[in-house]
């Protein structure tokens, strides 16, 4: 795909604002020079592409001490903070000890599979990078269907992880390679269809345009559309083996998963391509949902990259939070929870979306009149469409557990040997459906709990 | 008519590495690895596609053969058991090389005996926006239909792999 | 400037060839192979390898409606995802009846 | 007709995250299904019991620590117990009271552990167990102060303790007990009991029947799971338990949900214990002057107490000599086990894991 011709800025070069100064400037030399044609394509397309290599170079860099400190506040402790100022070292030395180790692969792992797997599934996530605005001027390549390149993109990755489950021959690695198989299937329709949404109410699919539509309404579509918002985050923690969702690793169930097999700096691949999908993840939601670029009249003061870069770290920390906090899913819990609740709030969203913007175009009202009517009316239908469905689809076990029922006294029941002619302590076993409630008769005191007792059914 | 240079390199080095792939996906003895290398096949193809500049078609490729069909595929390899999991070749091997070749000779011939109409455009600016009005006005009935077919798929795929067991319970 | 070689153009032809090689290929597996997911997946890049020659066309080829051949294209993608999931299905369900996805051994329509 | 798959025999452990130790289960998936599992422990056997025969009670008592190494104090109290009734030696009364101060806070110490872990099997990223540890490092403070070691305490001898408390236990358990702890359990409240993933995971998942609790002997927050008001401390008291006023939480259902909040309720427990026996703490010797080397007259007696697992029991053999005849452990941990089987068949591997979890056993004591 090329890209589009860059739009000559006129200020300065040196004007680090907006980077596109800086490549215009080069294709205005080149130009100069009577260089080539081609070379302004190859120029622009090396200087992005080393921009974006050199971000997520950082970015697996620092990320795992992010996430590592924040993680470590979350827990009331440190976090890394021996190497260096604050331990910002401290992922360098990671790297440099994984580098140093052996990259041991198993006798009967399939050869070609086991090496490929850790290089396909980093780089979608670097892919993704290239089409999005990192200013007003600042894409690599401005496509005209980035939304679907995005979702197009990190459907592969997940085919990367099957691949690195499947050649390693390992019983663990195969569950988490299956487990990914099947996330996969089920979580691309919630957030293609969330996205839909958004293609719909801003009627591009153009990341860059998207951002400028939420400029020229002066709105970051999260508050437009809330639901969707929900339902991609969710789906892309999923996507991403974030901790709700974390089946495909599950430390604690299958050891690892996929990557149980890898070690060096193979297994130093994965981890980074995980961090970077989630930033790249993040990428998207700030971009679609949070304004990319823009904010406010912000943008003409700071650099639109280093908003965005703002923006990006702000729902990382979203990402973080959620890892730091939740236990992590059953897979039939978590396949259910896309079909019978994300799937449908989807649809119903899209035929709100549809109906907005029909009214919208209809009436030709204008934005300042509509949008917070549209504001107000989705933050309600999101609202009583979640409440509404943890009604009447929520799980079957109470809200509240039953309480605890509390003994102070236990009727000790004699052995037969010494049991006297007439037994007249009950002994505390029980039936199926009576447990014994010996103790509740005289001093046992039932504190505010209904005595329903019994499995339950 | 493709001039630019970059194109050019492109469609010649995507086109190569597509047609060894798909050779591949013949040659291999796993059917997982075939599997992948259809994949691989697959993302050339949508390459291709770029070159052509169809971005539109070439993204719903990547997006439903490499993403979607592919695990479709993968998925039906792991259920069938380990030792099926050959790529092997029936008997028919020879005679379909042998027509393979026919076909492609024959195809090749009236390729270059034809004279086609050859437009001198530039390529596509955008085509997202445009096959949209092209899907709403002059082909809303073929769209349709494909929806209809696209329910009909679903309904088939879940009827044939439900288990009868569980049908017979919903019957009575 | 540049070298001769790098000015060469596409022409049509190659493209179309490309498309039958592809088609070939796609035949082939389609007819050798001996495990219905093989079958499948050459089915499924018989699909592609039109695709590419309908795109081609689209490309090329003087008309009036010049993005045809891409709608024509999609509504062949369409087809092929809801013809690999009923096929999978297919085989899925042939599994499970004779535990076998050997089309060699499938044959109860033989005679 | 279902697709015929092809069970796959899954080891999980002795080398996995969520075995707890090195504790080995053999399972049979079909699919996530669990359709078999075998039990393989012996991978920590240090032969205790055999060991001891050859060594003085006095000198029994580190082995203990080494059993439920979570909870050496009640592991020390018991077989203290054991010998104490044994040779017929009488414990002071200062004693009785710091005895049972410890086993509560060991209890606390305990499930501190087993809740975090639990909700770690459950998925949580670290996190539950950061916070319970945070508390349990307070206990375990304590425990350094009054006899310089942590884990493996040695703190409980035949007759006594070991040591008495120094002066600035008591108000460093003033204050962990009033200021601390309480808001602690508040924070578990509100985190762990209905939040709704926990729920979804934990609730029906790893049911124990009440028959089936008898039948297997099970004890501890195993047995109360299933809705059966037995504990030690009430059923069969120790160590002037009786004078003490507290409840036992019994739950309802038998499944993993009812072992986590039984748990974190008992910590409350423990607290009333322990302030109600700071209360009364009396003056006075702290232990029993008894020889190193005791020779209890021939005999045999059996002691018990509720330890955080369950009842460990301690029975002792002696022939008059120096080293016990005989000694044999009835650990909480092993018997508790024995239902793993009946617990986690039918469930997924992720449930059998947080059924794991929840039984809260400890290796050092399966194995011994």
């Amino acid at each position: 795909m090329t890209p589009r011709p860059l739009t000559l800025i006129t200020d300065n070069w040196y004007d680090i604002r907006d980077l596109s100064n800086l490549s215009g400037k080069i294709e205005e030399l080149i130009r100069d020079a009577n260089g080539p044609h081609w070379a302004v394509w190859v120029v622009s397309a090396l200087l992005g592409a080393i921009g974006i290599v050199a971000f997520i170079g950082g970015v697996a860099i620092i990320n795992i001490w992010i996430e590592r400190r924040v993680v470590g506040r979350m827990q009331s402790r440190l976090g890394p903070n021996r190497l260096g100022p604050f331990g910002l070292l401290q992922p360098l030395a990671d790297a440099i000890k994984l580098m140093q180790k052996e990259v041991l692969q198993p006798k009967a792992a399939d050869g070609l599979v086991f090496s490929i797997a850790p290089i396909a599934f980093t780089v979608p996530g670097i892919v993704i990078m290239a089409v999005l605005p990192w200013g007003r001027n600042m894409s690599l390549a401005r496509l005209d269907v980035g939304i679907l390149f995005i979702l197009a993109m990190s459907s592969l990755g997940a085919l990367a992880v099957f691949t690195g489950g499947y050649g390693s021959n390992n019983k663990y690695a195969l569950f988490g390679a299956m487990r990914v198989i099947a996330m996969l299937v089920t979580y691309e329709i919630p957030s293609v269809l969330a996205l839909l949404g958004l293609v719909l109410f801003s009627g591009t699919m153009d990341l860059a345009d998207m951002v400028l539509f939420q400029e020229k309404f002066w709105i970051p579509l999260v508050l437009v559309q809330p639901l969707p918002f929900l339902i991609y985050f969710i789906s892309s923690s999923a996507e991403l083996n974030r901790t709700p969702a974390d089946l495909a690793e599950a430390e604690s169930e299958i050891a690892g998963g996929y990557h149980v097999e890898y070690s060096g700096m193979k297994f130093g691949l994965f981890y980074a391509a995980e961090l970077i999908n989630a930033v790249a993840i993040s990428a998207i939601i700030a971009t679609v949902f949070l304004g990319g670029w823009w904010f406010y009249k912000l943008d003409e003061l700071v650099p639109g990259w280093m908003i965005f870069i703002g923006k990006i770290y702000a729902v990382y920390f979203l990402f973080v939070w959620t890892r730091g906090t939740l236990p992590r899913f059953r897979i039939d819990q978590l396949l259910a929870f896309a079909w019978k609740w994300m799937t449908p709030m989807a649809f119903a969203n899209i035929i709100v979306v549809a109906a907005e913007v029909l009214i919208w175009d209809e009436t030709g009202a204008s934005a300042g009149l509509v949008l917070p009517l549209y504001i107000a009316f989705n933050m309600l239908f999101a609202g009583v469409l979640i409440v509404a469905w943890v009604r009447f689809m929520g799980p079957r076990f109470s809200r509240f557990p039953d309480r605890l029922r509390y003994f102070d006294r236990i009727d000790v029941p004699s052995l037969p040997a010494m049991r006297a002619p007439a037994p007249a302590a009950a002994a505390p076993k029980s039936g199926s459906g009576a447990p014994a409630r010996s103790a509740s008769e005289g001093g046992g005191d039932l504190r505010g709990g209904r005595l329903v007792g019994g499995p339950r059914p | 008519m493709i001039t630019d240079t970059g194109i050019v390199i492109a469609f010649y080095v995507i086109g190569a590495s597509t047609v060894v792939s798909a050779l591949m996906v013949a040659a291999v003895r796993n059917l997982i690895h075939a599997v992948l290398f259809l994949v691989i096949t697959f993302t050339g193809v949508a390459g291709i596609y770029i070159v052509l500049s169809a971005d539109f078609v070439a993204m719903a490729q990547v997006l439903i053969y490499a993403g979607a069909i592919s695990v479709l595929l993968v998925f039906a390899v792991m259920l069938t058991p380990t030792g099926d999991r050959r790529n092997a070749e029936t008997s028919f091997q020879a005679p379909a090389l042998v027509l393979a070749g026919l076909l492609l000779a024959v195809v090749v011939f009236v390729i270059y005996d034809t004279d086609w109409r050859i437009a001198s455009r530039g390529q596509f600016t955008t085509t997202a926006s445009s096959l949209g009005r092209a899907f709403f006005s002059p082909y809303v009935v073929p769209f349709e239909v494909a929806s209809v077919l696209l329910v009909a798929a679903m309904v088939g795929a879940i009827i044939l792999t439900q288990d009868e067991d569980e049908e017979a319970g919903h019957a009575a | 400037m540049l070298p001769e070689v790098l000015l060469a153009t596409v022409p049509l032809e190659h493209v179309l060839i490309l498309g039958a090689i592809l088609f070939a290929i796609g035949l082939y597996l389609a007819l050798s192979k001996r495990n219905a997911i093989g079958v499948l997946m050459g089915i499924e890049l018989m699909l592609n390898a039109v695709n590419v020659t309908l795109l081609a066309f689209s490309r090329y080829v003087v008309s009036p409606r010049p993005l045809d051949g891409q709608v024509f294209a999609i509504f062949v993608i369409t087809v092929a995802a809801g013809e690999a999931a009923v096929a999978l299905a297919l085989a899925v369900a042939i599994y499970r009846h004779r535990e076998t996805v050997n089309i060699d051994e499938i044959d109860v329509l033989r005679w | 007709m279902p697709i015929k798959s092809e069970p796959v025999e899954v080891n999980i452990g002795p080398q996995h995250p969520s075995t707890h130790g090195v504790f080995r289960m053999v399972a049979m998936i079909d699919g996530e299904r669990i359709t078999d599992v075998k039990m393989i422990v012996g991978y920590l056997h240090r032969s205790m019991e055999k060991l001891a025969e050859e060594r003085t009670y006095t000198q029994n008592i580190p082995f203990t620590d080494r059993m439920d190494y979570l909870a050496a104090m009640t592991s020390n109290l018991g077989y203290c117990l054991s010998v104490e009734k044994l040779a017929g030696i009488d414990v002071p009364e200062r004693a009785q009271v710091l005895r049972v101060i410890f086993a509560e806070l060991q209890r606390i110490a305990s499930h501190c552990m087993a809740t975090g872990a639990f909700i770690n099997d459950c998925g949580a990223w670290q996190t539950p167990v950061m916070y319970t540890f945070r508390d349990r490092e307070k206990v375990l403070d304590l425990f350094e102060m009054t006899c310089g070691a942590r884990i493996t305490t040695n703190y409980m001898r035949i007759g006594g303790v070991a040591f008495d408390v120094p002066d600035e236990f008591l108000p460093a358990l003033d204050m962990l007990i009033n200021d601390d702890l309480p808001f602690r359990f508040e924070e578990y409240d509100q985190l762990l009991v209905g939040n709704e993933i926990i729920l979804m995971r934990a609730r029906d998942v790893g049911v124990v029947s009440p028959e089936m609790a008898i039948n297997a002997s099970l004890s501890g927050p195993m047995l109360r799971s299933a809705g059966i008001a037995w504990d030690l401390r009430k059923a069969d008291p120790y160590s002037g338990y009786d004078q003490y006023t507290f409840e036992i939480p019994v739950g309802y259902n038998g499944d993993s949900y009812d072992r986590m909040v039984i748990r974190i309720e008992e910590m409350k427990q423990s607290l009333r214990i322990i302030r109600q026996a700071v209360h009364i703490l009396p003056g006075g010797p702290h232990k029993t002057e008894v020889p190193l080397a005791i020779r209890p007259p021939a005999g045999e007696a059996y002691s018990r107490v509720e330890s955080p697992k369950g009842e460990v029991g301690f029975y002792v053999v002696s022939d008059g000599g120096a080293a016990p005849y005989r000694w044999h452990v009835r650990a909480p941990s092993l018997i508790n086990l024995s239902v793993l089987k009946e617990m986690t068949v039918g469930q997924t591997i992720a449930d059998a894991i947080v059924t794991l979890g929840s039984i809260d056993i400890n290796v050092g004591e399966v194995d011994r």
